[in-house]
């Protein structure tokens, strides 16, 4: 029976571990392509330099501006040619007779404000067009909060699925002992003289049940870490590293593991010992 | 030490299992409780150590109004009473020894007196060879006389025995029964309630007759009463 | 009926219960097992109905060689045998009239017969008020009652009894002697174990004596041969 | 204690259903990228139609080859102005001068041997190059895996999880029973006799156990279904259709949940009934 429950903890905190482990991922990504969101400003073809320079200026006195870095056409074009692989070399032929635009590239300090930003830049003189992918950023931002709602409402309910199955497993485990408790008392023992072996077995069950979990987070992110890195390398997809996040997490656990079996045993406990 | 003033006990599928009790024990009084099967004799000790409360009427055990016991103070009430149980009630995982030492590890008695004092008892109910064993490798009888050792091992000012002998050959209820009379003479109250004519005629105490929830007789050095 | 050769049984901790005991009970005899507490009577008893198997020897039971008994067969043994445990095992989430159905459903009774049947036996051990209630509800005697109707109900071809009357006032007691003596004349063989040297002395029958495992004495129409 | 084992169960196979909804739809979206992946092959800029008609006929008659389809310059200018956004707009000023080749689309009747038939066209006459994002694809194919075996390997430890914690129960449930079982055989019962009521009890449990799950199911993949869509979409990203998925899917818990009940409780009770 001890080892079963020991068990049961420890799948359902191997779960909740893995859950935290994607959650908290998934939540940096978001966080990564938030940060990322940034605005193309494209400078009219007839500005000369002076202007550009005084246009820098503007923008960066924008209120929530964070940074502003000046791109030239020609550097447009070799990143544009990059980012299109093999397909981009017919357009190489085009450096001479560059059809682009030099541009400022602007970040906000909160990415929300993004829009209004955009709207300000585009009133600006010497500015042909704003280019910040206003759906796509939009798009990012309402995926982000979902992504975040339905993390959060998964950690939860596997938190209280990890209470549950704990405080039910010992529940079940003092039912069989309920006689033997109810015989105690009858012999004159007090409530705190019965309460204290529930309670060391209920840490104990916690923190034995959390060795594997935690063994399993560092071993698998350890693993994962070092092999999906190299597999899976688009922008925004990028793992918390190894250290300190797996040592975090396995903490977070061990900590789970513990005030839970304390929680679930003294909880179970007490509606005994009313004998 | 104990009295009941209109005492009554119905349980909540409602069965009557006293109906007005009224009476007073004495410290180091000897008293049998007789009576059919089904009486309450099992009921009228349930109320003294307090596992049942009564419907109705007031209860008072060595000083203590058992309508006024708070919740917690109820094992300080168990700790001044044995019980020897009908159904003997040992835990099912300790050993004899450790059944007996259970009584006196909560009160915290140090673990050498324990050791001492458990052996003595044990040697008194005839089981100084079995103290390794658990209860279901012991016979009926040996199971009962684990549950008069837990009883009697811290010294309680009252022994309450239910049906001590009724698992136990003739001889073995006479050396019981030799133990029992042995407490009672240091001033240990005692309540037995038997179904023994042969001991309740030849060791005369106070007898209490109980029939259906009703004192029928209470006298001093009676008999049991009943034809066989 | 039931015979025993050269049978000894040791328990896994090493305690010898029963030490090369043969005896032969024939078709409708009566028999008592007496002797002191922890002799080995339960653990004869246990043998019969195969709780327990013997570590040497050979048993037949109603000409089933236990030996030889498969697994599977064990369940068509026990219904031709009553047993009154001495602990009375009752199941406790049943009421007494689902505990003696219990053995009747076992053996596929049509349902009316079984209302009939157990009404009829509640009746005769004085529980017909008491069928609705659980175990938990009842004395300790009323307890020993319901597992004297469940064992008696689908009319067994033997009846074993282990301290049917440990419980019990001698009233009561001699009521379900009466019951025991009843369907013995109707040809049911009766092995009842008891520590009542009235009962022994005043119903006269074969006496079977254990002593440390050893049958130390086997005598028609003997009376119960312990000193008081 | 009835309760708390029906809610054991649910919880688990609340946990199984959403995984077994994730690794589907992941292993769905997988198969997306795989169907997707195209060989492009820039024709020749000398070649004549004659020569373009022969090099398809060509390409069609490779081993492996599903469909070839023909794609004009301008076709192929006015596919990149589009896929660039507004960015693109400034290209499409050399509509009259277009830089890029004619292109034969070639796909692949099984993804994996893309690379083997793209080496075979570039040997044949006309063809100038021949783009099928090699890295990308590889990269896709080794993802695809990952997901695959990560999928497969979240499934069977979330069945064995359920079926542990089922199981888990039911002993529970028995040991707690255990003297009334043994109390059974020592009347006369058989062992059908006391299995039975097991038997139906864990199928119960275990059908009980799944109705939440179901109810879950339809009702949460309806929602993520009918908004996640709006929110994301991604090329690859597309979820399975509520009808006939969601159905499927509850079919597969209710089956588990009886299957893993029954069998709990059949395995619990062999144990027991050995008295
Ligand atoms: N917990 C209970 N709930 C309901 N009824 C009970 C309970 N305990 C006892 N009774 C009923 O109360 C009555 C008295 O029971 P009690 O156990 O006091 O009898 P008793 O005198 O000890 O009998 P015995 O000699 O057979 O042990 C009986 O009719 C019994 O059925
Ligand atoms: N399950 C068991 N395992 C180990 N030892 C046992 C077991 N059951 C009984 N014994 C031992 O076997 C001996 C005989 O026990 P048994 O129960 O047969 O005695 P009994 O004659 O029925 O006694 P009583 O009259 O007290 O019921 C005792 O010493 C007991 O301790
Ligand atoms: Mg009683
Ligand atoms: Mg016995």
């Amino acid at each position: 029976m001890t080892f079963a429950s020991i068990a049961a903890v420890t799948t359902t905190l191997i779960l909740v571990a893995v859950f935290l482990a994607l959650v908290l991922n998934l939540d940096q990504m978001a966080k990564n392509i938030e940060q990322d969101v940034q605005i193309s400003t494209l400078i009219d073809m007839t500005a000369d330099e002076d202007q550009i320079v005084e246009l820098g200026e503007e923008i960066e006195q924008i209120d929530g501006v964070a940074e502003v870095q000046f791109s030239s056409n020609d550097n447009e074009l070799s990143k544009l040619v990059e980012s299109m692989g093999d397909e981009g070399q017919a357009w190489s032929m085009f450096e001479q007779d560059n059809p682009l635009n030099h541009v400022y590239i602007v970040e906000a300090s909160i990415p929300e404000e993004t829009e209004v930003i955009a709207d300000q830049i585009e009133e600006l003189n010497n500015v042909e067009s704003v280019l910040y992918g206003k759906e796509v950023v939009e798009q990012l931002f309402q995926f982000n909060n979902y992504a975040r709602a339905i993390g959060l409402a998964l950690i939860i309910a596997l938190v209280f699925t990890a209470i549950f199955l704990i405080s039910n497993t010992i529940k079940i485990t003092i039912i069989a002992r309920s006689t033997e408790i109810g015989i105690q008392k009858l012999v004159g023992a007090t409530n705190s003289f019965i309460r204290w072996p529930f309670f060391v077995e209920g840490a104990l069950l916690g923190i034995l049940g959390s060795l594997a979990p935690v063994a399993v987070i560092l071993g698998g992110y350890y693993y994962i870490y070092n092999n999906f890195a190299n597999v899976v390398n688009f922008r925004f997809v990028e793992l918390l590293p190894f250290d300190p996040f797996a040592w975090q997490l396995s903490g977070m656990v061990l900590l789970i593991g513990a005030v839970i079996g304390v929680w679930g045993s003294v909880m179970s406990v007490r509606k005994f010992l009313k004998v | 030490m104990i009295t009941m003033e209109n005492v009554s006990k119905t349980y909540s599928n409602g069965v009557t299992a006293l109906n007005d009790i009224s009476v007073h024990i004495d410290r180091g009084e000897f008293v049998y409780i007789v009576g059919p099967s089904g009486a309450g004799k099992s009921s009228f000790i349930r109320l003294i150590y307090r596992e049942a409360k009564p419907t109705k009427g007031k209860i008072i055990v060595s000083d203590r109004d058992l309508s006024k016991l708070k919740e917690r103070h109820i094992p300080y009430l168990r700790r001044d009473i044995g019980v020897v149980f009908q159904d003997f009630k040992l835990l099912q995982k300790l050993t004899v020894y450790e059944n007996v030492a259970f009584a006196l590890e909560v009160i915290e008695t140090p673990p050498r007196t324990i050791k001492r004092r458990v052996q003595e008892v044990l040697k008194l109910v005839g089981l100084e060879e079995k103290e390794k064993m658990i209860p279901s490798e012991l016979s009926g009888g040996e199971q009962q006389r684990v549950a008069i050792a837990r009883a009697i091992v811290n010294n309680p000012k009252v022994v309450i025995a239910d049906e001590p002998t009724g698992n136990l050959d003739p001889d073995t209820s006479w050396e019981i029964m030799k133990v029992l009379e042995d407490i009672n003479s240091k001033g240990t109250t005692i309540i037995m309630a038997t179904h023994s004519k042969h001991i309740v005629n030849t060791i005369k105490r106070r007898v209490i007759a109980i029939e259906d929830g009703v004192i029928v007789r209470d006298q001093q050095r009676g008999d049991y009463g009943y034809e066989i």
